[in-house]
């Protein structure tokens, strides 16, 4: 049943460096700054004007984003699965097609759209919205259907319905509290996706925070890595803070618990 | 006109036919288990008369309302399941309120009548806890209290002792009599075993591929089964093969012995074969008058607690005997030859031929 | 237990239609070609040279990365499996760092790394290849992680255990056929991302088929939208050849079922 | 020395002391079945035998070698799931061929083997069926089948019947008993079912809260047991309360009614309350010669099949009479009063105090 304890810590230590190699070698390169103070490319960076809008925008469409993909979502994914094996396939299907067209597919189609003129629909805030509800739909969906399954919110549905409880009812007072660590889950995905993401906004001409980093590192290396591990604090205290939210040490209104 | 009537149902999945025309009549306050195997289209009656599915054929009607295409949160249908489905986050008072609340009852009427509920199912003291909280047993209970709880028109419960620990499905098959005694609920029950349908039924259905193969009260469905697949699904049976001897005098043979039954299969004549279908606890080892007997070497001695079993072997033949246990009389040894007894009243049939 | 008819079939077309017209407009947009010939877009493509360098390039490094990716992953994610929850929620901490360090930060701590010079190790075949590895954890663990879920593979290896097998034969002859389809979904996610990347291989130097794409959209828009239908193209090939080999119609020496 | 000696495991689990120091000695041949409520820490011991688990502390000695720290592909011990855990991958017939090729046994004798172990199991016929072609009852056979093929010192079996419908689970309780009996193969049975542990094993032992209460044959676990915990999950019991008249007499009262015991606790004395443990089969309506006797009330009837169960009020006591049923005389009807008579020889206790 068990491989030896030393076999064990080896697969261990070597998953660990493969991943936080990288992070320790761009905190070296982030302090490497010469005859500077130690920390200046932290200071360069959060004073710079660029640095707060960007991020902003970044925060700003990642929240929209995990907004807009949790009001499509989460009702097509629970509607799919009670309907399953019927329509479930379609609806994956569906839910792989973003990994599937890459990104830079997507824009071309949505400046398609845009150059045929769609009246109020082709504004790039729109278009870009619609990019990122698209590449985030993926990561909600398996969160989402993962979590209908753990928790066999098929037979509670049958049982909220046998006690006379309409559609409403039942997604508000039984599917949502239920599927809280899923929602939690497959949201934090998407924000550190969209918090990083850089191909579709420079396409679409946004100086997102992903874009913003490129720049910075074409420009002043010191100053990106800074800035990337600033990016990668960001996404922490983010977790954190969900962490908090699920296990109840933060609640938001009476209905929470 | 009967309290719940069902007519005629039938549903296929995918080719195979799941129930393939169900009528059955239910009076109110009775309690009728559908017995069967699984895959016998029993869970899938059930969850068409809870709305859960639709019959491709056939119609539902519940006092006199034909309810075949109402929506299940129309029909007033309380449902326990094998899996409890107790909603996770709510406390066992707050799934017992659940089907309260949603019809607007007033907050103290909620809470009298939750409280009354779980005193019901005994466990008043534990109406705080979560359902991972509470053992499964327990889980059941207040999921029966839940389902109780808007005075549902009928009450189902598909395989709800299964998932749970012998000793706990005795306990609660008794809780669940009690209970449906003292609310006088109609009541369907699903299950896959026996014992629980013969001890809880006013009436019992047995279910065999998509039919109904017999109904009645437990005592006709054990003491005189309509068919070959009721007498052996319900109760155990020793199948004895014997020749006919004489269709006139009754009289056939087991290996040599003469056995004398009460009536053949209309078809059999002399030198054809046949099987008597006897129960174990109808052969004993004490003679009585005008008994068959058949005399035979003891292969084996079981223990059954109450009981005792032994297998027995006459000729080519095995079979089952059992009695009830006295600890101060020993029970024959293995190798002891015994005589056994049985009364000519015993189901005989034809084999499928070839 | 059924919402209404009329309802479900919305959800389907809206879904179907938020995935698909892009591609649509897109597939028009490659076509509106003026004056020239009506597919002269993609000929124009075919022919170019750089076109066939670089997608020979991604699929490569789309291989090499999930070659790479399973003979790590498999063994991991099977061990951390089997020593769950002990072990299992630090693999999954690890399995998630990739979507939480921004590629950006990877990239910035390979150049670290490289800056610092660690020989062989520098090569920018070997960083690039290092990053896509990083990249395809995530989805290639999650893949294979529900895959030795949803057959029970605990029980099977301690089945396999008290008939006297070892660790070898029970990876080959159990825990192999019995994730064949788990590892082939996790195997085409990470292909697909990597025929589509973009943001790595320019930092790194490489000209691959998201690069070459990119660069072709910045000049020449129309022959950019027939190229991302090929791809998409291509990715579907790849689909069928991979739903082949799973459905038993094409077989891999005699051991294949 | 025995052939396989478990002596003082302890294991604990965050806190919890899942086994907590139990010791026993298994002969060669053996039927053992440990029984137990869940979480009484039967499975885990099996686990250990097993080597899936490792204990805290004690040893584990099987044919003289300590194998505690074996691992568990060493210890030639068999092992069937619940769950059945077939590889979905291969046929019944590669499934019990498994065992044997990690052997490298010739094909030859792998073929002649694996078609012997399938005709044993009654599956001869089924050889190239994949695990999701068969039945839950075929699979569990096949798993046995495979368990057996390497030949193991020890086979386990862990509740292979409690995922199987009633029905096959008595078919295949017997299976298991012929074929363990056939091969004289050394067991070790898990169940949660008295009914199971009493008809197969040799001996019993009774799991509670992960210490073994009792230790015997069946026979003497049900007639003699032990504690009160043994007692009430071993077959039915009823308790009876009543309060001691005269220690010297062995003589006290239930409700008004005088009724003599062989034995009292030491420490009970006049006027002190003590629970009688009265099995429902070993109270009759039919007087006995210096047998108590309780005057009540028929409140319940319960069909059982081969037995009927009378629920029966005596003053503020309820309990259950069972006994083997006559279809030809009729049972006393609900309201009627009986006398209920019980032999001196029934398990006295004192309750506990508070």
């Amino acid at each position: 049943m068990r491989p030896a304890r030393g076999s064990s810590w080896l697969v261990v230590l070597l998953g660990a460096a493969y991943f936080i190699l990288p992070l320790v070698a761009t905190l070296q390169f982030s302090l490497q700054t010469g005859t500077r103070p130690l920390f200046s490319a932290y200071s360069s960076i959060l004073t710079a004007s660029g640095f707060w809008a960007s991020l902003g925008l970044s925060l700003f469409m990642a929240l929209a984003a995990v907004a807009i993909g949790l009001l499509l979502i989460i009702p097509a994914a629970y509607w799919a699965y009670l309907r399953a094996p019927k329509v479930r396939t379609w609806v994956e299907f569906l839910s792989i097609l973003p990994f599937v067209v890459p990104p830079i597919v997507l824009v071309f189609g949505m400046v398609g759209l845009y150059g045929n003129g769609f009246g109020p629909l082709s504004s790039p805030m729109v278009l870009i919205l619609a990019a990122y509800g698209v590449i985030s739909m993926p990561y909600l969906f398996r969160s989402i259907d993962n979590g209908l399954r753990s928790v066999d919110l098929r037979t509670l549905t049958q049982a909220a319905l046998s006690l006379g409880a309409g559609w409403p009812v039942i997604l508000l007072r039984i599917v949502l509290p239920n599927l809280r660590t899923a929602i939690l889950g497959g949201a934090f995905l998407v924000f550190a996706l969209i918090m990083g993401e850089y191909a579709i906004s420079s396409m679409l001409g946004f100086n997102t925070f992903g874009v913003y980093m490129l720049l910075t590192g074409q420009t002043r290396a010191h100053a990106a890595a800074a800035l990337a591990l600033i990016s990668f604090a960001l996404v922490w205290v983010f977790v954190g803070f969900m962490h908090a939210v699920n296990r109840g040490n933060i609640t938001f209104g009476p209905g929470a618990r | 006109m009967a309290y719940l009537q069902i007519r005629e149902i039938k549903r296929h999945f995918s080719g195979h036919r799941a129930v393939d025309g169900v009528t059955v009549d239910v009076q109110q306050g009775e309690f009728v288990s559908l017995l069967g195997p699984s895959g016998s289209g029993k869970t899938t009656l059930l969850r068409m008369v809870a709305g859960f599915e639709r019959p491709d054929a056939g119609t539902i009607h519940l006092e006199n309302e034909d309810i075949t295409q109402v929506p299940p949160q129309k029909r007033q249908i309380g449902m326990v399941f094998q899996s409890y489905a107790l909603f996770p986050n709510l406390t066992a008072a707050g799934n017992v309120a659940f089907g309260l609340k949603v019809r607007k009852e007033s907050s103290s009427v909620i809470t009298a009548h939750v409280a009354e509920l779980l005193d019901l199912v005994g466990l008043a003291d534990k109406a705080d806890r979560y359902p991972h909280q509470l053992s499964g047993g327990e889980q059941q209970r207040v999921a029966l209290a839940r389902a109780l709880a808007p005075s549902p028109r009928v009450l189902l419960l598909d395989e709800p002792l299964s998932a749970l620990d012998a000793r706990i499905r005795l306990t609660l098959r008794t809780e669940i009599r009690r209970i449906q005694r003292a609310l006088n609920i109609t009541t369907l029950y699903v299950t896959h075993d026996q014992e629980e349908a013969l001890i809880l039924s006013d009436r019992i259905l047995v279910f065999n591929s998509g039919r109904v193969e017999q109904v009645g009260r437990p005592e006709e469905i054990y003491d005189h089964p309509a068919t070959e697949f009721v007498s052996s699904f319900v109760g155990s049976v020793n199948q004895v093969h014997a020749v006919v001897q004489s269709p006139a005098e009754r009289l056939c043979l087991v290996g040599e012995v003469p056995i004398r039954v009460e009536a053949f299969p209309d078809s059999a004549g002399p030198g054809d074969s046949v099987v008597l279908w006897i129960r174990p606890e109808r052969m004993r080892l004490t003679a009585s008058e005008g008994a068959n007997r058949l005399p035979g070497v003891v292969e084996d001695v079981m223990f059954l607690g109450p009981r005792a079993g032994l297998r027995i072997s006459s000729g080519a033949e095995t079979f089952l005997v059992e009695m009830a246990r006295d600890p101060s009389r020993p029970l024959p040894a293995p190798g002891t030859a015994v005589d056994v007894f049985f009364s000519t009243g015993v189901l005989v049939t034809q084999p499928p031929t070839g």
